[in-house]
């Protein structure tokens, strides 16, 4: 009987994250054009980008290779399941030990070495420059994703994010310095890893500026519309997981009622605001910086990411 | 003189001394080449004997576990020698370096130095080894001035006097021999037999033995070519015929060692006297250290080798210098070994050589394309020299090396790295000649690859597998070296 | 009348090293070769009054060979040689004679150091002799390795050799092959040396080992 | 039984090698010495495998009259060699069914034949050995025969350089492991590895024969500094050689150090663990920036394997942590990863050497800048290729994913430690180790983007066609390893447990009855990892997207020219080049590690002259450690050498000064 709550909340979970992911996106593009003053795109404008693009047949360049092709199915394969793999609004999840936290890390990083692959293939140069931005900054952004696991895991005893969460909500974690810097650094992180400014900036059209863009130049039609809902799912996921690892509140348990899920839901949605709204105010808020200010910005990521697990030690001696 | 190991044993010394007197009155050079190799197939057949057939020690000769070996080796050496010269010689006539004459002297000197040296092995009395030794550095020094180049007469003049002075304090030390042990052998030839000496040696005067040793080691060590007593070796290895080379580097360095081997044991039998041990390591060290970095800057190949042959018997000294049962097997192994892969190595450089027309390594490259075999028996024969398996001389030096090390490990370090640094010098100097493009003459080389072969495969057998009479024989040695 | 006989034969060891030292510091060519042939006569006396007193009469025919081959052939030889090679001049000494002296005298205090150890049981006669016999081929190496001429070096040798004799003869009782090999060793030598002196003129206008060295091997 | 078989297999093998070399010109030869190899090593590897599985059964040893006289060469097939053997002889295996295609392309058969399956003998031996001398022999045996590999092609430029320095290295290696050795035997010999077991070594002989061992053997495995050789030696063999160097002799490497600090050296030190594991991060991530820098496929393939070694050698250090203050299952855990990753690198690593030697067939390539756009000419090739590069770069769901994970798990074990340099020191270690598994990724994007996609670069690129199917065969086979081992890590894992109980007393609880096959190493609820859920998740995914959208939405495709924002058919040269596209890393990384200086020389206006930029790179190891060692034997050589030109006076005189300084000796000492 358990089992079948469980599948059925897991599927329940697949569906819901792959729902809300667009309307997240397009949430925060309403939010930042209201901060600039501007009507903005509808709520529900991602939906219609992707139907319509969905639509559309596929234009392929002659250079174009079986990669170019399979890696758009790949890229979103592979982020579903990351994203379906991150307790969103509740905990014990069928699959959920298939993958714990690095492996979920290491799923995106699967993503992005195909997407870099297609960059590659057509054979033009902005693919080539988007590539290679790309796999400089996920070198730095993903280190220091694995030294935030680390802190939390090392806190947690576990790498298992359902463990992380439970034992967040438990009595003795208290308030950590570790775990303050920890969150900045899968913050920045998240902003490297999303392509959101100031690291980039998803709504550019000049060529050299771009990098997640200038890697998705030559597609088009359904592949276009599958890798843009990968991005869409990976926005929900970081914001999914920062939620359920830093605010684990309101997180459903499993064997309890249906109830308690869809309060589960809600409080899951409502973090999913809060954070899409921070974003936007964050982006509206700085510049984007030249690429090769990057680096630093990550370092200092990683850094803090270390940082946070030495202090551990330090708050664990005392 | 009736049982057969004595005939025999008569016979391994009348052999070339008859040889060496038909040979100087003979004129033909082809059928003499011949009667050479003869001479010297014969006297290796009666020394093979003798591994079976082991005479009483009489008051000049003796045949015990330590020479049986040794004259074995050194016979077979000079029968494998003499066959490389028959072709090396054809070829200096063709070229004229040569003339009949001189081939005559050659010959005749080839046999007396086989004489001398098989007498220093074999003989049991100490003045009778030096006589021996005498006779062969002395004929050796006639042979490398044959050319008559100015270099090779410059190279034979210094190794005259360098080894004149070597005989005079050999002498020495073998009268301060007798004089310790007159006093407890009584006067007579007793006094000077090594059966004798070595079971009386506890009883000796340990200063005299100490004074002795010192002039024995310096006197024997200057044909053994240790530094500094080594000026001699590398010129008159690089002026004089190959085969010469291959005979002073294969036997004539291991007859002066096995001297000081003879009167090491009847130090060690002596508790009083000093031990010889640091006095051996010291200048066997100082040999391999010196050599092994003498063998980058050298233009000339067989001067290489020539301070490739110091650097091994620095090995081999050090080695008996450490002493143990594992570091003097190592050392009588090495000796052995040593003496059949230099003189293998010196058979294919003497036809490379002869084929480039010349002995600067700069001028010979590429060897296993324009000659595969005698360019894969330098590779072959520089690998066992260098002490990489699965050849014999890494076993040797596997065990020199170990066993210092768990005593001396400073010592072991050093010749450790030594070993290296010759090893670097050695690759060096062969990727150069068997590998790359190929350069000069490519026709093809009439050499007798025999010989060669013969050695190679012995290295590379000894690496496997000992024989256990050999190992018995060596391991009794051991013993009684401490 | 064994008092006598050591005395006596003290006399000849230590006129021998007295010669030796004269050699030393002898410096021209025609002067070396008499003194090396006053230094054979010095053994050749010793030897035979070795024989004398250990009743031993195959010494006498080293003593003969001595003062046959060293003491008369070999000089008037070196003298043709010499005049032939027109070789008059004074030789320089490598280091200042007094310098050269003073080694030699270090050398024979060092020999007698290193024999005083050996036990009064080895014979006195043989220690004391052995130690005049060391001296005088430690000098006579001081020579070879003091001299730049061929000729002298020789001589250095040779008396290197005579050395050896007064040690040998020394030893009591010691068999008959050592003479023979001494004397066999020198002839030997000589042989080679007259060889290689021959053929040196022939090919160069002189013995200094100047002229040869310029002939090793891989000059730089 | 067992351990007969074996050595009657290397026997064979070097028969074949003796016949070789009678026969090695003959035409058919090639194909006879391949054939006998691929059947050989197959029957080797099944033995090993049995006996892996079934632990004992198959096991034993036995001694042969050869080797040191009164010592015998002793063998011993036990669970570390069983599991060493595997990986030997799988690489074995399939690098002969590569030769059987590859071999046609040799022009010298007569210098690869004979010494290819002495090199394999030569492995296999080492392996096998259980004594001191069999090992040092057998050791140096399969450095020469590597060698005589390595000059096969010596008229090429660097070759006999890169010969020369490998077979230098490879002595100084084996010098240091004789020291070792002989530090273990002791005076007295006993050489035979019952014997060193049997005595425990003192402290301090421990930490040296730790450091002699890490020298030795490190520097057949390619730690970094010792490392310099490797990426001149493997490439410049031929490639299925390349792969046996880099895939298994650098894991027979790694046997040698796990044999003599895990199992002869007794009870380790906790500062050794936090050398190797150091030693490990650093030469990971060097390895990898290295790579980087690399245009050559095949040197970039080497560069990896140092990289993959310093992830190998993190696990063992770790394990030697957790062994050091007695946490068995840590221990166990971080020896299991190790391991596993010796495995995993041995077979990807093979893999992409092998698709390296296929381009170079069909091309005469191996510069990555002069190819391009062969995914088009070599579909199979570029598949098998990028199933490897997956592999090595860590991407679930294949094999490096999983080892690397394992790592992770036993990094994050490390607070429990009680010295507290570990606990700072270790979590610095993974995040080296992170970085590394991040920039391999970028570096085989480079990789498989720069030779396979895009546009041909050459003529040569452009005519380039597939290669044989033997080739073909031999990639496939360990492409299918690259994601079995990945899905179903769980047998791996198990068969690996002997190994672990014998080397530290404990083992990893069993996988293989967990439901999906999910690994638990050690706790359900601390983590878990299951790559087949995965794989079949995305393969899920993947396939419902792309039914559903081509059922329901549209499946129409035009052929166009790119896009490119607008440029008209540029051509091939505006692609991304290997050197662009590592430039960003390059400026991150480089600029301190290798003094990377770019400069651009442009043409003064007017001048038509293309615009060059010149990228500079020093090593800096090499012109720290290695430069001054060749200048100090250069300087002590020129500085002896002039006693080869003194006057024979001269000559003289040193004799008498030595008989005069000993009889002072003498003098003084009486």
């Amino acid at each position: 009987m358990a089992i079948v709550v469980d599948l059925v909340v897991q599927l329940g979970q697949m569906l819901v994250v792959l729902a809300l992911a667009p309307l997240l996106t397009g949430f925060v593009r309403k939010l930042k054009a209201h901060l600039l003053r501007r009507q903005g795109p509808p709520l529900v404008q991602p939906y219609r980008d992707l139907l319509r693009l969905l639509r559309k047949e596929v234009v392929l360049a002659h250079s174009a290779s079986w990669v170019f092709r399979i890696a758009p199915y790949l890229v979103f394969a592979a982020t579903w399941v990351a994203a379906a793999l991150v307790p969103t609004f509740a905990t014990g999840l069928l699959f959920s030990y298939a993958a714990d936290m690095i492996a979920i890390v290491a799923l995106l990083g699967s993503a992005r070495f195909m997407l870099a692959l297609a960059g590659l293939d057509v054979g033009t140069s902005f693919g080539g420059i988007g590539s290679s931005r790309e796999m400089m900054i996920a070198s730095l952004a993903e280190p220091a994703m694995l030294m935030v696991v680390f802190t939390l895991s090392l806190l947690a005893g576990s790498t298992q994010l359902s463990s992380i969460a439970a034992s967040m909500q438990g009595p003795d974690v208290g308030l950590r310095v570790s775990l303050a810097l920890a969150l900045i650094g899968l913050l920045m992180v998240a902003i490297a890893e999303n392509a959101r400014i100031p690291v980039d900036n998803p709504a550019t059209h000049l060529e050299l500026t771009m990098v997640h863009e200038a890697m998705i130049l030559e597609y088009s039609g359904r592949h276009l519309a599958l890798i843009e809902v990968a991005s869409y799912l990976k926005l929900l996921l970081y914001v999914s997981v920062i939620a359920c690892v830093f605010f684990p509140w309101g997180i459903a348990v499993s064997g309890q009622g249906a109830a308690a899920y869809l309060a589960a839901v809600v409080v899951y949605v409502v973090k999913l605001a809060a954070g899409g709204f921070l974003l936007a105010i964050f982006e509206t808020a700085i510049a984007k910086m030249r690429v090769f200010r990057v680096p630093d910005f990550l370092g200092a990521a990683l850094m803090l990411g270390f940082l946070a697990v030495l202090l551990l030690f330090v708050t664990r001696a005392g | 003189m009736s049982d057969p190991g004595s005939l025999v044993l008569a016979a391994i010394l009348a052999i070339p001394a008859l040889g060496a007197a038909v040979l100087a009155f003979l004129p033909d050079d082809r059928t003499s080449a011949w009667i050479n190799a003869l001479a010297s197939f014969l006297t290796l057949a009666c020394a093979l004997v003798l591994l079976v057939e082991r005479p009483a020690p009489g008051p000049f000769l003796i045949v015990d576990d330590l020479n049986v070996v040794f004259i074995v080796l050194s016979t077979f050496v000079a029968f494998t020698t003499s066959v490389f010269s028959g072709t090396y010689i054809a070829h200096e006539l063709e070229v004229g370096k040569l003339t009949p004459a001189y081939l005559r002297f050659y010959h005749a000197m080839y046999q007396t130095l086989m004489f001398g040296m098989n007498l220093a092995l074999l003989s049991n009395n100490v003045g009778l080894m030096w006589v021996a030794v005498e006779l062969a550095t002395l004929t050796t020094v006639l042979m490398v001035g044959i050319y008559r180049t100015p270099a090779a007469l410059e190279a034979a003049w210094k190794y005259f006097l360098l080894g004149s002075v070597g005989i005079a304090l050999a002498l020495f030390g073998t009268i301060l021999v007798y004089l310790a042990a007159r006093s407890v052998v009584g006067e007579g030839l007793d006094a000077m037999a090594w059966s004798v000496l070595v079971e009386n040696a506890p009883a000796f005067d340990p200063a005299l033995l100490n004074l002795s040793f010192v002039f024995l080691l310096l006197g024997y060590g200057t044909k053994v070519g240790l530094v500094p007593l080594h000026a001699w070796l590398p010129d008159a290895h690089a002026e004089g015929p190959t085969p010469i080379s291959a005979v002073l580097s294969g036997l004539l360095l291991n007859v002066a060692l096995f001297a000081v081997l003879r009167f090491k044991t009847v130090m060690s039998a002596n508790p009083a006297a000093l031990a010889p041990g640091p006095l051996m390591v010291s200048l066997g060290l100082l040999s391999v250290v010196f050599a092994s970095f003498m063998l980058y800057r050298r233009p000339d190949i067989k001067r290489m080798f020539a301070y490739s042959s110091i650097e091994h018997m620095g090995i081999i000294t050090f080695a008996f210098g450490m002493g143990g049962p594992l570091a003097n097997f190592a050392g009588l192994l090495h000796m052995t070994l040593h003496s059949l892969t230099k003189s293998a190595i010196f058979f294919c450089v003497g036809h490379i050589a002869q084929v480039k027309g010349t002995q600067q390594i700069s001028e010979i490259r590429g060897l296993t394309v324009s000659h595969p075999v005698l360019g894969w028996g330098l590779v072959l024969g520089v690998v066992a020299i260098a002490g990489l398996p699965p050849t014999g001389i890494f076993m040797s030096e596997f065990l020199v090396v170990t066993s210092t090390f768990a005593r001396q490990p400073v010592l072991a370090l050093v010749l450790g790295l030594s070993l290296l640094v010759a090893l670097g010098a050695l690759l060096l100097r062969l990727n150069g000649l068997a590998f790359g493009e190929p350069h000069g003459s490519s026709e093809p080389a009439r050499a007798s690859f025999v010989p060669v072969a013969a050695h190679l495969a012995l290295v590379l057998c000894a690496g496997i597998w000992l024989p256990p009479a050999l190992v018995a024989w060596f391991q009794h040695v051991a013993a009684l070296l401490n | 009348m064994d008092r006598l006989a050591l005395d006596v034969a003290h006399l000849f060891a230590g006129g021998l090293v007295l010669v030796s030292f004269m050699l030393l510091y002898q410096d021209r060519m025609t002067g070396l070769v008499n003194n090396f042939a006053l230094h054979a006569l010095v053994v050749s006396f010793s030897v035979a009054w070795q024989a004398y007193i250990q009743q031993a009469p195959h010494l006498y025919i080293t003593a003969a060979i001595a003062l046959v081959v060293k003491a008369v052939v070999i000089p008037v030889a070196l003298h043709r040689i010499v005049v032939r090679l027109g070789i008059h001049r004074t030789i320089e000494p490598v280091v200042g004679i007094g310098l050269t002296m003073l080694a030699g005298i270090g050398l024979v205090a060092l020999s007698i150091m290193v024999m005083l150890p050996i036990t009064a049981e080895a014979g006195t006669l043989a220690r004391e002799d052995l130690a005049f016999a060391l001296s005088v081929i430690l000098l006579g190496l001081l020579m070879m390795v003091s001299r730049h001429n061929a000729v002298s070096q020789v001589i250095g040798f040779m008396s290197i050799e005579n050395g050896l004799i007064l040690a040998a003869t020394g030893a009591k009782g010691m068999p008959l092959v050592v003479e023979i090999s001494v004397a066999f060793s020198i002839l030997i030598a000589l042989i080679v040396i007259g060889i290689f002196l021959f053929r040196i003129r022939e090919r160069f206008d002189t013995v200094d080992i100047h002229v040869l060295h310029e002939h090793r091997g891989e000059r730089p | 039984m067992g351990l007969q078989g074996l050595l009657w297999c290397i026997a064979l093998l070097l028969g074949t090698s003796l016949a070789a070399a009678a026969a090695g010109r003959h035409r058919r030869a090639g194909t006879l010495v391949y054939a006998v190899a691929l059947g050989t090593t197959t029957v080797a590897l099944v033995i090993a495998g049995a006996s892996l599985l079934a632990v004992g059964s198959l096991g034993g040893a036995l001694q042969l009259p050869i080797g040191l006289p009164w010592l015998g060469a002793h063998f011993r097939l036990d669970a570390l060699a069983a599991f060493f053997l595997v990986v030997v002889n799988l690489g074995g295996a399939t690098a002969s069914l590569y030769g059987l295609g590859y071999g046609k392309h040799e022009q010298a058969p007569g210098r690869v034949l004979p010494f290819f399956p002495a090199f394999l003998a030569g492995m296999n031996l080492v392996v096998l050995a259980d004594d001191a001398f069999t090992f040092l022999f057998t050791w140096e045996f399969m450095s020469l025969s590597s060698w005589a590999l390595v000059m096969a092609h010596h008229r090429e430029r660097g070759n006999a350089a890169a010969g020369y320095l490998y077979l230098l290295m490879a002595s100084f290696g084996t010098l240091a492991l004789l020291l070792a050795f002989g530090l273990l035997a002791g005076p007295g010999g006993g050489y035979a590895f019952s014997a060193i077991r049997a005595t425990l070594p003192s402290a301090l002989v421990g930490g040296v024969v730790l450091a002699l061992a890490l020298i030795g053997a490190g520097s057949k495995a390619g730690l970094v500094p010792l490392h310099v050789w490797l990426p001149l030696a493997h490439p410049a063999a031929p490639s299925h050689v390349s792969a046996l160097m880099s895939g298994v002799m650098t894991k027979v490497a790694v046997y040698g150090f796990v044999r003599i600090v895990f199992d002869l050296l007794g009870p380790p030190h906790w500062w050794w663990g936090a050398l190797v594991p150091l030693l490990g991060g650093v030469t990971a991530l060097l390895g990898v920036l290295y790579a980087l820098m690399e245009h050559d496929l095949k040197r970039l393939l080497a560069y990896h394997t140092v990289e993959n070694i310093g992830i190998i050698f993190i696990g063992l250090g770790l394990a030697l942590a957790f062994r050091a203050s007695d946490m068995q299952g840590a221990a166990a855990l971080a020896l299991t990863a190790a391991l596993l990753h010796v495995f995993n690198h041995s077979v990807f690593k093979s893999l992409l050497f092998f698709g390296a030697g296929a381009v170079l067939a069909a091309t005469g390539e191996r510069d990555m800048e002069r190819l391009g756009g062969l995914i088009h000419r070599m579909p199979l090739t570029a598949l098998a290729f990028l199933i490897g590069s997956a592999a090595i770069s860590a991407l679930p769901p294949f094999n490096g994913f999983v080892s690397e994970w394992l790592t992770f798990q036993a990094i994050l074990l490390s607070p429990n430690l009680p010295q507290w340099l570990l606990k700072f020191l270790v979590p610095a270690i993974g995040a080296l180790l992170a970085l590394s598994a991040v920039l391999a990724a970028a570096c085989f994007v480079k990789a498989f983007g720069i030779t396979f996609l895009g546009r041909p670069r050459t003529d040569v690129a452009h005519d380039a066609v597939e290669t044989d199917s033997w080739s073909i065969a031999a990639m496939f086979i360990l492409a299918a390893f690259c994601l079995l081992a990945g899905i179903l890590p769980g047998y791996f894992i198990d068969a690996l447990a002997p190994v672990s109980e014998a080397l530290t007393g404990a083992r990893l609880p069993r996988q293989n009855e967990l439901d999906w096959l999910t690994i638990v190493p050690i706790g359900q609820s601390r983590s878990s990892y299951n790559g087949l859920l995965l794989f079949l998740f995305i393969a899920l995914a993947a396939l419902l997207a792309a039914e559903a959208i081509h059922r329901w939405a549209s499946d129409a495709v035009r052929r166009a020219p790119p896009w490119d924002c607008g440029f008209p058919d540029a051509s091939p040269i505006t692609q991304y080049t290997a050197g662009s596209f590592s430039q960003p890393i390059r400026r991150v990384f480089g600029t301190v590690l290798f003094r990377a200086r770019e400069e651009v020389d442009m043409p003064p206006p007017g001048d038509a002259r293309a615009a060059r930029l010149h990228v500079r790179l020093h090593d800096v190891l090499w012109d720290t450690f290695y430069l001054p060692t060749a200048k100090l034997v250069e300087f002590t050589a020129e500085r002896f050498n002039k006693v080869q030109f003194l006057t024979i006076r001269a000559y003289l005189t040193l004799v008498f000064a030595a008989l005069v300084v000993l009889l002072m000796v003498l003098a003084v000492w009486q």
